[in-house]
């Protein structure tokens, strides 16, 4: 009667058990007895990849997977052991977590709120899911977010870069690792400064949505603390594909640096826009017009082509970096695909294992557990040197990468080259700031 | 004034794009009276036309070049294209950069091709069927054809750029005496509007002063008479949607220097291009073209600065707004005839 | 029964039958094993599964009667999310303030929208319901951003003010419930290896849809439905025939946009999140898909084409390289590849290419949608009896 | 004071001059036809009276109320009901039901929401369509669909659609067009038999002089726009204007 062989949840009715159940009017929480949501019972634990498989980033989602299969492996002993090996933690054995072999589910968010929760929930509610991880837009990382906290799992966001994620929709079953729009912000504006002076005049175009509002309003600050005056500053709508009409104003403003808050495609093609129309080449006030991207990502600089030569942004991880984390993944990742990894895929491999250890750490699948294990978990050798998981809001302090485009690519990977490495201490700012509520850990239970 | 001369221009631009997808749109809706919801995946098709032919012609070999190295610190590879061997570094470079242009004659045959399979091999068994079910079979072709691409050449845009004669901008200014480095407009962009107007005045030339387009004209206006003629009129429609299905190739493959081309970009421009067929009215090819270039225009002005100041988020609504009040006020749109599409 | 006819009473009951006995349907398959994977009995597809359902059987009494093709039907569906979110923020996580509001607020603006849009009919109503929606979307994402939160949408929070409910214990986070009964509680019930799950939320859901479902037989059977077919069959007939045409299709139009808008709020009451992309023109475009796949004009084929699409969105795509070699893993290494490398573009990642392909399949081969195909194979087995004696046979066609 | 008075009605498309000071009086109870050579502008000042077009001058009253500026329905409501040249029935839907939607029109008006009857056990709707359909003698084609009938049957069917809402005027467009002669034969005969079983005016334009003597009591003739003559049958038979209009007519044909 109580041959337990579920893959799924642990959850163990006997039909006896459920017609108890049936015949009482009050309901009975599968979950109640193990304590948490999902609890492994079996000699596997499962894991969801939620990650955008069609639309616009469905390349990122693929990446992110891809790594999450590296992660994988390597969790469960196979493989070179890519980070494992320079952890700063040691709890992870290689044989799994908590001695359960890693299983997986992979889901497609479709870069959609409505179908990123659907999968989520399936990953949880069929899969017996015990913690949802992935995604490529912050849209996508706050609903997903919201409903682990919900459901009671834990959530390690992918790629999100939106201060909202730890900000003021935080939650404390979610965890993120990327960084955020006011560390762009905060990073890029020195650099800015140095290289273009202190005396110039910007311009924004800001993709209309949260994500847009909050890095303008990042870059905008930082800037215009080091004495950027800020001419104007212009929405265009998400669906806009030719940015023409957008850019031809900048011509007769007295702008000499043009700031593109823009991401995914919106990015590649206002960045080709703006090129087209010579602002690269243009004299303005007697300086050269340049051009500022605050989040650039290799993939998306690739459909820029040439056009992202010596234009400067941020970004999280960059697969040059030479200490011995990133050597390890990029050794990891390029020998099983033949090609280096993203930002992307880096996240979100770094990902799973922080929330792996978190689990040996603190001895249990239970989200409150792991959450108390992440809490001001201090470690290093994941690539961005040492990093502090911040307990007011489960985001992630490291250093924060200043890229330009390469202007002698070797490779159709080689786009981007590392200018500077701001240190963390620029980058951090008060938990307080963006508001939220980050609540109590929510077991499910 | 400056600016409203670029915002112009701009508007001129987009709107070459639309008109061009709207004409093809319509000549399918006009002589077959189908609505074709794939005719965004056979832009899009057009594109990646261009951006097979650029890979074509640069298929490389790999030379080891031991001075450097790649990211896992082996010996660099470096892709040397075929044509480089054969024509030379520098025809070859010439070959590369003049991809986009090239792409022309290579999208013709193909586009037509794959037009006139479309129409015999699926949309033929559709002329006497509901609209709605075109919709729907079009619209599920659109979804294969796009997966399809997306299979093969991934979800990302793809750099094409157009050959460097055409980089950099032309300066009215300088030119017609105002300031200069103001009124600036990029090469590429004056040579897709010069090709839309030719490739609108060639579809009209042909329409009105051929045989085969009168025959095509008469038959969009009474099929029936026509087949009692004896004229084969299926065949020449057959041929209508080839044309069609070019005109929209076309129009993909000399867009790709403008946007990166992805797999998706057939249905960014679907809707757009539907809005802009009805606001010129159904079955009309003049209105579609009209139709096109006023909302590219409008769409232009919407998103100024000075505008979008006093209506915050009218660039966000501009076309649908101006379909809106141009369906209320004008029935069947610009110019669109009485009783099509109605029922 | 509840004055239907025999035929109708019968399809409601198996109707609500198949609805019931949903949690054993869906999970034809034992824990564990390799088709598992096609299971879809647990709850958010369930409820999906009925919450679309409700949103097909809404466009098909205007679409399926009328025949007006309403390109904007997601927008009214939206904006019912919106407002049961908004109810869920101020009011209380109870369902039903959310549910009736979100259906009058739906109703309201399909008032407006319709009154505008249906004095063009064809395709000039068709893109003006298009407009409608695109800019109701743009508008969410953008400029509204403070009423409808944009990119990230809104969720409930902690610090909502929820004037109705008591405050909330430290700790806990609000959830959607119907006086108290929590709409994502479930009962699970094991025997042998299957495990059936049965989600209280699901049954909230299924119960309004039977309902919808119900009255869409009545509106079906009613001389307004009788109108609403004679506007779609001749329009000019019913005018020349003393009616006045305009305020059936108006009652049509903001019938199916409060069944949309019913739809929007048990969206919000199931799964607590609203965004803006839920108004996207593909949203719309999605439920026309539905009742076209399904059977136009039908009873129930929106219902089975809403199942039939949410299946393969939620199922096919979760499919990934790693089960199908799991699946296959008996072929001896190289064929197993090779099987693999076949299938693989359709699953997963490729899900859309196949969707698109049963789209075309679908129109080409069952004109009339699934129920057509259901009805084809019923006249298979049927073949033998002798007489089709049914009274609506198409006999004698003239002319 | 005929029961519909159309007086001084002008009607202008572009430059052309369509209807041109027309004056028409059609007495209760009779059978009126007008009558014309093509381009005349029989339907025309068909249409003027159905409120499908409205005269640039002029008005036509119904019972000494005016019927200009009126939606279709309205005019209907009022007591006008219209056949067309080609039937106009509801193709999609059965026979019986094309017949009980007018029923409903007569009773409850233009619109009316009634969304939660069952329209089969609305029985003083269904007797009455079914008594219908046997005075059309069409009972036994109740349940067909009613556009795979024969136009024989479909034009029966759109004049007992149109006798079931009372009409005090029926308005008939070609009632013939395009029939077999014993289908036209057929329907003379019916309309023969409704005017002597009905208390009903009816107009009808008319191209079949066959049809037109055989039932109308007064004919107009139109040319170009304005009435040439009108008289009873027997006087219309061989006069001159009547006769010039109509050669002129064929010599052009010709």
């Amino acid at each position: 009667m109580s041959k337990l062989n579920l893959t799924r949840r642990g959850v163990l009715q006997t039909g006896v058990v459920a017609g108890a159940g049936l015949t009482l009017p009050t309901y009975l929480r599968a979950e109640s007895h193990a304590g948490f949501t999902n609890a492994p019972t079996g000699d596997t634990v499962t894991l969801g990849f939620n990650v955008p498989q069609s639309g616009p980033y469905a390349d990122e989602g693929a990446d992110e997977l891809r790594a999450y299969e590296l992660a994988v492996e390597h969790l469960n002993g196979g493989g070179d052991g890519g980070l494992l090996n320079t952890f700063s933690s040691k709890a992870l054995q290689g044989n799994g977590i908590l001695g359960k072999k890693v299983e997986y589910v992979t889901g497609d968010t479709q870069t959609k709120s409505d179908a990123a929760r659907a999968s989520a929930r399936s990953m949880i509610e069929k899969d017996g899911a015990v913690m949802i991880t992935g995604g490529s837009s912050s849209g996508v990382a706050v609903a997903v977010q919201a409903l682990c906290q919900e459901a009671g799992v834990i959530f390690m966001a992918g790629l999100t870069h939106s201060n909202d994620t730890t900000g003021k929709d935080k939650k404390a079953n979610g965890f993120r690792h990327f960084f955020n729009s006011y560390m762009s912000g905060a990073a890029l504006a020195p650099i800015l400064a140095a290289n273009y002076g202190n005396d110039r005049k910007a311009y924004h175009l800001t993709a209309d949505y949260n994500w847009g509002y909050t890095t303008e309003e990042a870059v905008r600050t930082s800037t215009e603390a080091l004495g950027w005056e800020t001419v104007a500053t212009v929405l265009t709508p998400l669906t806009q594909t030719d940015f023409s009409s957008y850019i031809t104003p900048i011509l007769q403003s007295d702008a000499d640096v043009l700031v593109l808050n823009h991401y995914g495609g919106n990015m590649v093609n206002s960045l080709t826009n703006a090129v087209q129309f010579g602002l690269r080449d243009r004299m303005v006030n007697g300086k050269q017009f340049e051009i500022v991207v605050p989040l650039y990502s290799r993939l998306m600089a690739k459909g820029a082509g040439a056009n992202v030569k010596g234009i400067f942004g941020s970004t999280n991880w960059h697969w040059s970096l030479q200490d011995e984390g990133s050597k390890a993944f990029v050794k990891s990742f390029g020998t099983k695909y033949g090609f280096p990894p993203s930002q992307a895929a880096h996240t979100c491999y770094v990902q799973a294992l922080l929330y792996a250890d978190a689990v040996e750490r603190g001895g249990s699948f239970n989200p409150c557990a792991v959450g108390e294990a992440l809490k001001d978990f201090e470690f290093d050798g994941m690539g961005n040197g040492p990093t502090l998981y911040r307990g007011e809001d489960h985001q992630c302090f490291k250093d924060v990468l200043v890229v330009k485009g390469k202007e002698n690519p070797t490779s159709e990977f080689d786009l981007l080259e590392i200018v500077e490495i701001t240190p963390v201490s620029q980058v951090t700012y008060d938990a307080s700031i963006f508001g939220g509520e980050l609540g109590a850990c929510n077991p499910g239970a | 004034m400056e600016a409203i001369i670029l915002q112009v221009l701009n508007g001129l631009d987009k709107g070459s794009a639309y008109a061009l997808i709207a004409l093809g749109l319509t000549l399918i809706f006009g002589t077959l009276g189908v609505v074709n919801f794939a005719h965004g995946a056979l832009f899009m098709i057009g594109a990646f036309c261009a951006v097979t032919l650029s890979r074509i012609i640069s298929i490389s070999h790999e030379v080891v070049d031991n001075t450097q190295t790649d990211f896992l610190g082996n010996p660099l590879k470096v892709d040397v294209p075929y044509v480089y061997d054969w024509f030379g570094q520098a025809t070859g470079d010439a070959l590369i950069d003049w991809a986009v242009p090239l792409s022309i004659l290579f999208a013709i045959p193909v586009m037509v091709g794959i037009g006139v399979a479309m129409e015999r091999g699926l949309i033929k068994h559709f002329y006497k069927r509901p609209h709605a079910d075109q919709i729907l079979v079009t619209f599920g072709l659109a979804i294969v054809l796009q997966e399809i691409i997306k299979y093969f050449y991934g979800a990302n845009p793809i750099p094409t750029p157009a050959p460097d004669a055409f980089r950099g901008s032309f300066d009215f200014g300088a030119a017609f005496g105002f300031d200069p480095n103001v009124i600036i407009y990029p090469y590429w962009r004056l040579v897709y509007f010069g090709f839309a107007a030719i490739i609108i005045g060639a579809v009209f030339a042909f329409l009105q002063f051929t045989t085969f387009g009168m025959v095509v004209r008469a038959g969009m206006a009474d099929r029936e008479t026509v087949q009692l003629l004896g004229i084969n009129i299926d065949r020449r429609f057959t041929l209508m949607f080839g044309i069609a299905a070019a005109v929209a190739g076309l129009a993909g493959v000399m867009y790709t220097p403008i946007n990166s081309p992805n797999y998706h970009m057939g249905m960014d421009f679907l809707v757009l291009s539907f809005v802009v067929v009805v606001v010129g009215g159904m079955g009309s090819l003049p209105g579609a073209v009209l139709a096109g270039f006023l909302l590219g225009i409008l769409e232009s002005f919407a998103s100024m600065r000075e505008v979008l100041n006093i209506l915050p988020g009218l660039n966000q609504i501009i076309i649908y707004l101006v379909a809106i009040i141009i369906l209320l006020t004008r029935p069947r749109g610009l110019m669109g005839r009485k009783g099509v599409m109605e029922d | 029964m509840f004055g239907l006819e025999k035929k109708d009473a019968r399809l409601l009951i198996l109707v609500a039958v198949l609805v019931a006995f949903a949690p054993f349907i869906l999970n034809p398959f034992p824990e564990g094993s390799g088709l598992a994977q096609f299971n879809a009995g647990y709850p958010d597809l369930m409820q999906r599964f009925v919450i679309f359902g409700i949103f097909a059987i809404g466009f098909n009494i205007l679409f399926g009667l009328t025949g007006y093709l309403s390109f904007g039907h997601a927008a009214f569906l939206g904006v019912g999310s919106y407002a049961a979110m908004w109810m869920m923020k101020l009011l209380t996580m109870n369902v039903i303030p959310g549910i009736v509001v979100s259906v009058i607020v739906a109703g309201v603006f399909s008032l407006a929208v319709g009154w505008i849009s249906l004095r063009r009919s064809g395709i000039y109503f068709s893109i003006l319901t298009l407009a409608f929606a695109q800019m109701s979307y743009s508008l969410a994402y953008s400029v509204l951003t403070p009423l409808t939160g944009g990119e990230t949408g809104l969720q409930p929070k902690i610090t909502d003010p929820r004037i109705l409910d008591a405050a909330l214990a430290p700790g806990a986070t609000p959830k959607a419930n119907l006086f108290g009964l929590e709409m994502g509680s479930s009962v699970e019930l094991g025997m042998g290896s299957w495990l059936f799950t049965f989600n209280a939320g699901y049954y909230v859901a299924a119960i309004v849809m039977l309902v919808a479902f119900y009255m869409s037989i009545r509106i079906f059977r009613s001389p307004f439905g009788m109108m609403l077919r004679a506007v779609k069959s001749n329009q000019q007939r019913l005018n020349y025939t003393g009616l006045n045409t305009k305020p059936y299709t108006l009652a049509a139009f903001v019938i199916s946009g409060m069944y949309a808008g019913l739809a929007g709020g048990l969206m919000v009451a199931m799964d607590t999140q609203v965004g803006a992309e839920r108004m996207f023109w593909t949203a719309s475009g999605e439920v026309v898909l539905m009742t076209i796949l399904g059977g136009v004009g039908t009873l129930i084929g929106p219902v089975l084409g809403a199942g039939a699409i949410k299946y393969m969105e939620n199922i096919l795509s979760k499919i990934n390289s790693d089960i199908l070699h799991t699946w296959f893993a008996f072929l001896p290494d190289g064929l197993e590849d090779f099987v693999v490398t076949l299938i693989y573009p359709f699953i997963g990642k490729g899900w859309h290419l196949t969707l698109g392909l049963i789209f075309m399949a679908v129109v080409i081969f069952l004109p009339g949608g699934l129920v057509e195909g259901g009805q084809k194979i019923a006249k298979l087995f049927k073949r033998k009896s002798p007489v089709d004696d049914s009274p609506d046979g198409k006999t004698t066609p003239a002319e | 004071m005929g029961i519909l008075e159309v007086k001084n009605v002008g009607k202008r498309f572009g430059g052309l001059q369509a209807l041109g000071d027309v004056n028409l009086s059609i007495a209760e109870n009779s059978v009126h036809a007008i009558i014309g050579p093509n381009g005349a502008g029989k339907s025309t000042l068909l249409n003027c009276l159905v409120g499908k077009l409205i005269p640039d001058t002029g008005s036509v009253m119904f019972d000494g109320q005016s019927v200009l500026g009126r939606k279709p329905y309205e005019i209907n409501q009022m007591g006008i009901s219209r056949v067309f040249q080609t039937p106009e029935i509801f193709g999609d839907l059965s026979v019986m039901e094309n017949m009980m939607i007018p029923c409903f029109a007569k009773r409850d008006g233009s619109f009316k929401p009634n969304v939660f009857i069952n329209m089969l056990k609305d029985r003083e709707i269904v007797e009455r369509a079914e008594h219908m359909l046997e005075e059309m003698n069409m009972s036994d084609k109740r349940h067909m669909h009613a556009a795979s009938m024969s136009r024989g049957d479909k034009r029966r069917l759109e004049i007992g659609m149109c006798l079931s809402q009372e009409p005090r005027l029926l308005l008939l467009d070609e009632p013939t067009a395009g029939m077999a002669r014993a289908d036209t034969n057929n329907t003379i005969d019916l309309l023969k038999q409704i005017k002597e079983e009905r208390n009903i005016t009816i107009a009808i334009i008319e191209h079949d002089m066959h049809v037109v003597f055989s039932l109308a009591e007064r004919i107009t003739v139109l040319a170009q726009g304005t009435p040439l003559v009108e008289d009873t049958p027997d006087n219309i038979k061989g006069h001159p204007k009547v006769r010039e209009a109509y050669l002129g007519e064929t010599q052009e044909a010709a």
